[in-house]
């Protein structure tokens, strides 16, 4: 078995507006992150399906982060609002089946809070490699992945 | 497919902690990769030659470039892509500068991850679709909404600059607050005196058509190509057939009933009125609500005087449809007001003032009615409710503004000069009255502003009081005024004739509903959000939407007036072209799988979803579908994520695309 | 019975309906949805503890007649799932016809006898049981003993659990799902005409009834009914392999309740939730 | 070939020589609902008064999912790996005539042109211990598909309850005479044949004649009735995977990422809409009641024709699952009266 520590694996789905400039302008500003993230860059938040979340975990993730426009900032309006409401439900449903919230992040980081987003990224990548490995699905994937003879 | 990878060293920039070169080997490991390479710097003239290069000997048809933002460079290399022949919209970058390069050190693992993400891209561009750009013609005419200063401004410069304006007010008048005031800090000139040409050359300008006593119902379209929906008010008076001459309002025997407007209360109108003397138009309106044809059915004394017959009481509200292809929003402002608190008003209000309860504690707007020539005491200056004159007098700064306790967190920028202007004419009225001014700083910035106020206190010598007042009382007809000296620190009590509360500027309490009319957003307080603070200030998130004036935010009349400008400005420049290009990511409907529930409609924040029926052969609805007008849509693909069945798809993020994305974010399952 | 039939044949002789969606009796004597197109069809309606089925599913799934409404016998908590599909476009009010039932529980086993013990959990905190709105009402309420509401101890053992011995519990009922989909079949709110785990390209939801592609349809099922089921748990009658799937509607069903005070199928002129927002919509979860 | 007599105690003791030596040991579930792989003999449960399970035991033969074969993509090529597992020796106790008379009914398409090694490697390494059937319902009707409550047919081992407890098990094939030289401890005692007595078996009366639905159907492709039935059935899968019989699948490949995946053979049944949807959008099977024309016909007549058999035994589960409880004793009944009545009507 693999005896080297364990790194976290996260998926982010950002909007383009709000979070993924917000996350240029860390870059901008040469603000250190670690490197466990991956950005999928979308829209707005209202374009993020929650299938996209359970995917995401499906594949492998050890956490998912999910950010956008602060409220009444999104640049289609009301696309963040939409979303926030469907996550008030998505989280708790994903709750209830045993994916718990420590693995599951929302935040809102405006094009100006370069900060911010490190420290929630930073935050989550830490949080979820103190969490651990998400064995939930990776015993799922034993099913359908090739077997090691 | 056949894809090319480029990876940009961005100089050192992504050089120095990513190694390209291997980035780039491992890319042309990728399936579908036929080409990879990196270059020092990619956006660089040879560096485009480069792509464009691969592109004709490879023949490449997708083309994923590594390197800095996609908000830095997408265009330009969907522009190098598209001259050698590829759609722009089979064009991906991956940000290794930005979310790589810039934020990590460590070379192996910035390496990995620049692997990761351009692999990522690589996938969604297998997906990638041709798009073309939606072109749309431009209806080269305005909408200015509102007639005061700033909507007057922005008509004229649009109508003198060649084009059509419509320009829609509410009130019976054009003119707006600005016709109120009496004089105009930081010169004092009568306000009136400059406003009032304005307003005629609006009415007799050949390319503006004033619709006052009108509202906008509806809206309708996207930039470049509104149908707006416009209420006339019925006025009961035919104005085509109106001259003005007044002699119905004189004769209108309902003289006190009603307060006006105009005079903010302190005065009453007929039941047949025009607002103000030099109203425009001209034309009175009967206030069905107390008139006593309409109550009774009986008197039509108006009807009788009118040569013209133009009195019409069965004049019902029309709807005029108008299409333009610019709106400018100039809906101005209101004032706050402290004596009402309705439930679901979280403003806590400021009943300590006794505001409504003592007829001498009035708000700035009063007092611009008291002050002025045209007011209802012809600019004597006397108080409220003995007309005596006022010897003592109180001015109270930021009632509502900056307090987010008790009113808003906002400042309303005006009222520092408007409160020293008030001041001032107090004392050039009266010249032994005292005038004090509770202040909490003062807020000069302009030009000859600081140097108003200076002029105030040092030669009219108005005493300004750093402090807050804790309570207003009546006492033997004078209003006690405790407050405190932070400065002195000492507590002061000022029997005043007379309080002036310089209250907050708030949004027009319909504005939010107008925002959502027009589809723009707002903010918590019913201001129309700018596009951008700072580089977009008079466009709203909605192309083809501009703001002027004190719709946005609080704003004195210079202000207003460049903003209006600059508004004017903004359509002009959308005018200047006959056909406007679209990016080409909106939502396109799957009708064979649409049911119909349209959720999709109820998310979408612009009203680009519409109903469309399916028919069969003989013409009969089998179904109907939701459909996407994509001159409206916006492209957020907030309907995607919320069609259960995915029926409808944002072009450009189409699930696939980001299924692609999520498939291949880890090198190794 | 007979208020009943003379309604549907009076509705029928008046060509005011196409078709009355009912019950009726098998040559067993098991009730069963039956489609009455008939007068004489109609004599074969019956209502009583065993009319289970929620009919509002067939409103999507039949065509509606050409020139006429569409007759349907249901109970309170069925007309809920009316409402909810007016609500969502999928009928218009003035092409149905609604035959209330004044309901007096239904069993929860159909092939065991209709007692206290046998009743459908759902009837415990029915408040519908004279349906709130209805074109015509029939029948009489009785009293009737509340069946004991077993989930709640299983909800509460859930909610107690950390997220792992969840996640194993749902595994072990997930594990069973040969999907079948007979919980979106029956469900009066599945009527997409293309179901999301039949859609490839891509492939959201795995077709195979491995434990990952049963996670997935499940939970997805879930959140696509969350704040719109209403809660007639004909997924979980349904279902062949005794998943308890109205824990997860129930789950859902609470958060629309105690974030948004929201049921959906009460009012026809009610905004949905999903689909509308409130500003001040919750967000302590949010960074 | 002999007939033992087991007692309660040698089935246990079976059942754990079996568990220990690596054997898959199949049961129904406590509650009767599913068979299933119990990994203790304190859940092995041999009653022949259970209900049939809602799902039959078919997958353990035809699994509700099972990889065909294994794909990794490098570059420009997919290299396939073979799936093909080690096949584990099984063994299902508790098999209802109406569960294992459905395997050699389905074997025969599996090996008709094409050989399913998937299904018949499962086969071969299983021993079905049938077990006569004290259960009948409305629902059942065996007997009218020539099968009965101790019909042999599909079993290895054939237990019939004796009137002391014990069991008389019988060995209908050789396979099954293997294995019980292969655990001669157990199987020592013989009985008689003869002298078993079955008379406390209620064998359910015939209800139709699947000879005369036959012959309705060849003629009665349209007809009224189907469209009645379409009317009822909201189209799930239920009857469809709860039968022994249903043997439909799907082919799908399934991605783990971008790297690899697997193509796999899942249940699918003519119910769906999309079972014969075709990729234009066209459906010749569009609406329900030419689908459930189909499973009617299927079962009754084109399996006939082609092999001789009926694709039906007869369990009754489609019904008792049935949520809207379309009961196809009843439905063949009424054809049976429909072929009655044509045929005087000629």
């Amino acid at each position: 078995m693999e005896t080297e520590k364990f790194e976290p694996k996260i998926v982010a789905f950002v909007c383009n507006w709000c979070t993924y400039t917000g996350a240029d302008l860390a870059g901008t500003s040469r603000l250190k992150q670690q490197t466990n993230a991956r950005l999928i860059r979308v829209p707005c938040t209202g374009r993020i399906d929650p299938v996209f979340i359970i995917k995401a975990f499906e594949k492998g993730a050890d956490g998912v982060l999910v950010s956008g426009c602060h409220p009444n900032d999104c640049h289609y309006n009301t696309g963040n609002f939409h979303a926030r409401r469907r996550w008030i439900f998505f989280r708790q449903l994903l709750d209830f089946v045993g994916i718990d919230s420590s693995r599951l992040y929302f935040s809102w980081v405006s094009a100006s809070e370069g900060k911010k987003w490190v420290d929630v990224v930073d935050g989550v990548i830490n949080s979820v490699r103190e969490k651990g490995p998400f064995n939930g699905y990776k015993k799922l994937n034993k099913e359908i992945e090739i077997p090691v003879k | 497919m056949r894809i090319g990878v480029f990876i940009c060293h961005c100089g050192e920039n992504i050089g120095r902690t990513v190694d390209c070169p291997s980035v780039a080997k491992a890319c042309a490991n990728f399936s579908g990769v036929v080409h990879a390479e990196d270059y020092k710097y990619m956006c660089s003239d040879p560096g485009q030659n480069l792509i464009k290069q691969a592109i004709k000997e490879k023949n490449l048809d997708a083309v994923v470039v590594g390197s800095c933002s996609p908000h830095m460079h997408e265009k330009t290399f969907r522009k190098a892509c598209s001259d050698a022949g590829i759609n722009p919209y089979l064009v991906e970058m991956a940000n290794l500068r930005e979310h790589c390069s810039w934020i990590h050190d460590d070379v192996p693992l910035a390496t990995k991850k620049a692997i990761d993400l351009v692999r990522m891209l690589v996938e969604k561009v297998k997906f990638n679709e041709p798009l073309i750009p939606i072109r749309v013609p431009v209806t080269k005419r305005a909408l200015v909404i509102g007639g005061g200063i700033s909507g007057i401004q922005a008509s004229l410069d649009i109508a003198n600059a060649g084009y059509e304006v419509v320009l829609v007010e509410k009130e019976p008048s054009i003119g707006g607050h600005m016709s109120q005031l009496s004089e105009t800090f930081p010169t004092l000139d009568c306000s009136q005196c400059i406003l009032t040409p304005r307003m005629v050359e609006v009415y007799q300008h050949p390319r503006i058509k004033l619709m006052s006593y009108s509202e906008v119902e509806n809206v309708e379209g996207f930039i470049g190509n509104f149908s707006v929906t416009i209420r006339k008010k019925a006025r009961s008076v035919k104005d085509e057939l109106c001259t003005g001459c007044g002699l119905c309002v004189q004769k209108c025997p309902i003289k006190k009933v009603a307060l006006s407007d105009f005079d903010e209360g302190l005065a009453t109108r007929p039941a047949m009125y025009v607002p103000f003397p030099q109203a425009v138009p001209n034309i009175p309106v009967i206030d069905r609500s107390v008139c006593t044809y309409f109550k009774t059915g009986k008197c039509q004394l108006c009807k009788k005087v009118c040569g013209r017959e133009a009195i019409d009481f069965e004049q019902q509200d029309q709807f005029i449809k108008e299409d333009v292809g610019a709106i400018i929003v100039a809906t101005g402002y209101k004032l706050y007001t402290i004596d009402k608190k309705p439930d679901d008003n979280p403003i806590k209000g400021y009943g300590e003032y006794g505001y409504g309860k003592y007829k001498n504690v009035i708000n700035g707007l009063q007092f611009e009615r008291i002050a002025s020539a045209s007011g209802p005491s012809s600019g004597e200056m006397i108080r409220p409710s003995d007309k005596t004159v006022p010897k003592k007098i109180v001015f109270i700064q930021c009632v509502g503004s900056r307090d987010e306790s008790k009113g808003f967190s906002y400042c309303s920028k005006i009222c520092c000069m408007y409160t020293a202007k008030h001041a001032m004419l107090y004392k050039h009225k009266v010249h032994d009255g005292e005038a004090y001014v509770f202040y909490m700083d003062i807020r000069a910035g302009g030009k000859n502003y600081d140097e108003f106020v200076r002029r105030a206190i040092e030669e009219d010598g108005v005493k300004y009081i750093r402090g807050r007042v804790s309570k207003i009382f009546e006492e033997n007809g004078k209003l006690i005024v405790k407050g405190e000296d932070t400065i002195a620190g000492v507590r002061v009590e000022i029997d005043a004739d007379m309080v002036v509360l310089a209250t907050a500027m708030t949004a027009q309490s319909d504005s939010s509903k107008l925002a959502q009319t027009l589809s723009v957003s707002y903010d918590k307080y019913g201001f129309i959000n700018e596009a951008h603070p700072k580089l977009k200030p008079v466009e709203t998130s909605t192309g083809g939407i501009f703001i002027a004036g004190a719709c946005n935010a609080p704003r004195d009349i210079p202000d207003s007036v460049s903003m209006a400008s600059a508004a004017a400005a903004k359509a002009l420049v959308l005018f200047g072209s006959d056909v406007l290009e679209r990016e080409p990511v909106v939502a396109k409907v799957n009708e064979a799988t649409c049911a119909g529930c349209f959720y999709c409609q109820k998310v979408c924040a612009y009203n680009a979803v519409e109903q469309k029926e399916i028919k069969d052969r003989q013409g009969n609805v089998i179904k109907v579908v939701a459909y996407v007008n994509s001159g409206l849509c916006q492209g957020c693909g907030t309907c995607n994520a919320t069609c259960p069945s995915k029926s409808i798809e944002l072009l450009g993020f189409k699930d696939d695309q980001i299924y692609a994305q999520i498939n291949s974010f880890a090198e190794v399952f | 019975m007979k208020q009943l039939i003379d309604i549907s044949k009076e509705l029928f002789e008046s060509k005011k309906v196409g078709y009355i969606i009912g019950y009726a009796e098998d040559k067993f004597k098991r009730v069963k949805p039956f489609v009455a197109h008939s007068s004489s069809d109609a004599e074969r309606f019956v209502f009583s503890n065993y009319s289970v089925n929620n009919l509002a599913v067939y409103l999507t799934r039949l065509l509606k007649p050409k020139e006429s409404k569409i007759g349907i016998v249901a109970k309170g908590c069925d007309i809920k799932s009316i409402i909810a599909l007016i609500q969502e476009n999928q009928i218009k009010r003035e092409d149905v016809i609604i035959i209330g039932v004044n309901c007096n529980g239904v069993v929860n086993q159909i092939d065991e006898q209709f007692s206290k013990e046998n009743t459908a959990i759902k009837c415990k905190y029915c408040q519908v049981r004279t349906p709130a709105h209805y074109d015509y009402l029939v029948g009489e309420i009785k009293d009737v003993d509340l069946p004991e509401d077993k989930n709640f101890a299983i909800m509460q053992k859930l909610e107690s659990m950390n997220a792992e011995e969840r996640w194993n519990f749902w595994e072990a009922e997930f594990e069973k799902c040969v999907k079948c989909y007979a919980c979106r079949q029956v469900c009066p709110l599945c009527y997409c005409e293309q179901c999301i785990v039949d859609k490839s390209m891509p492939r959201w939801i795995d077709s195979s009834a491995t434990v990952k592609g049963n996670f997935a349809w499940n939970m997805i099922r879930a959140f696509h009914l969350s704040g719109r089921c209403i809660g007639c748990n004909e997924c979980e009658r349904a279902c062949p392999a005794d998943i308890p799937l109205s824990l997860l509607n129930r789950k859902m069903g609470m958060v629309a309740m105690n974030e948004f005070n929201y049921r959906h199928g009460t009012d026809i002129n009610q905004p949905t939730l999903i689909g509308n927002y409130n500003v001040n919509d919750k967000e302590d979860f949010i960074m | 070939m002999n007939t033992y007599v087991l007692s309660k105690d040698h089935l246990n003791k079976l059942a754990q020589e079996l568990l220990t030596s690596g054997y898959k040991v199949i049961s129904p579930s406590k509650d009767g609902r599913r068979f299933v792989s119990i990994s203790s003999i304190d859940d092995l449960v041999i009653s022949p008064n259970l209900k049939p399970s809602a799902v039959s035991m078919k997958e353990f033969f035809f699994p509700k999912t099972e990889t065909l074969f294994y794909y990794k993509r490098s570059k420009d090529e997919y290299d396939l790996i073979d799936a093909a597992e080690e096949n584990h020796p099984q063994i299902i106790f508790g098999a209802k005539p109406c569960d294992a008379s459905a395997i050699p009914i389905v074997s025969k398409v599996f090996n008709w042109d094409y050989k399913d090694e998937f299904f018949n490697k499962k086969v071969e390494n299983t021993i079905i211990v049938g077990l006569a059937c004290k259960f009948a319902d409305e629902n059942c009707f065996c007997t009218s598909v020539g099968l009965s409550p101790i019909s042999e047919k599909g079993s290895d081992l054939f237990m019939i309850p004796l009137s002391d407890n014990n069991f008389a098990c019988k060995v209908i094939t050789e396979k099954g005479e293997e294995f019980v030289s292969n655990h001669s401890s157990i199987f020592t005692e013989t009985i008689d044949e003869k002298s078993i007595n079955t008379n406390d078996i209620k064998i359910p009366e015939k209800r139709f004649d699947s000879k005369e639905v036959k012959a309705w159907l060849d003629k009665n492709f349209n007809h009224h009735l189907w469209d009645e039935l379409g009317e009822n059935c909201l189209g799930c899968a239920q009857c469809a995977f709860a039968c022994p019989t249903c043997h439909c699948f799907d082919i799908v490949d399934e991605e783990c990422n971008h790297t690899c995946g697997r193509r796999a053979k899942n249940w699918d049944a003519c119910q769906f809409e999309i079972f014969t949807k075709h990729a234009s959008g066209h459906n010749p099977r569009n609406e329900q009641d030419k689908r459930y024309r189909q499973r009617i016909s299927h079962k009754f007549k084109y399996y006939t024709d082609k092999f001789d058999e009926i694709l039906c035994t007869g369990c009754g589960r489609c019904t008792r699952g049935c949520p809207v409880l379309t009961d196809i004793g009843i439905i063949l009944e009424d054809i049976n009266q429909l072929a009655k009545e044509s045929i005087s009507n000629n």
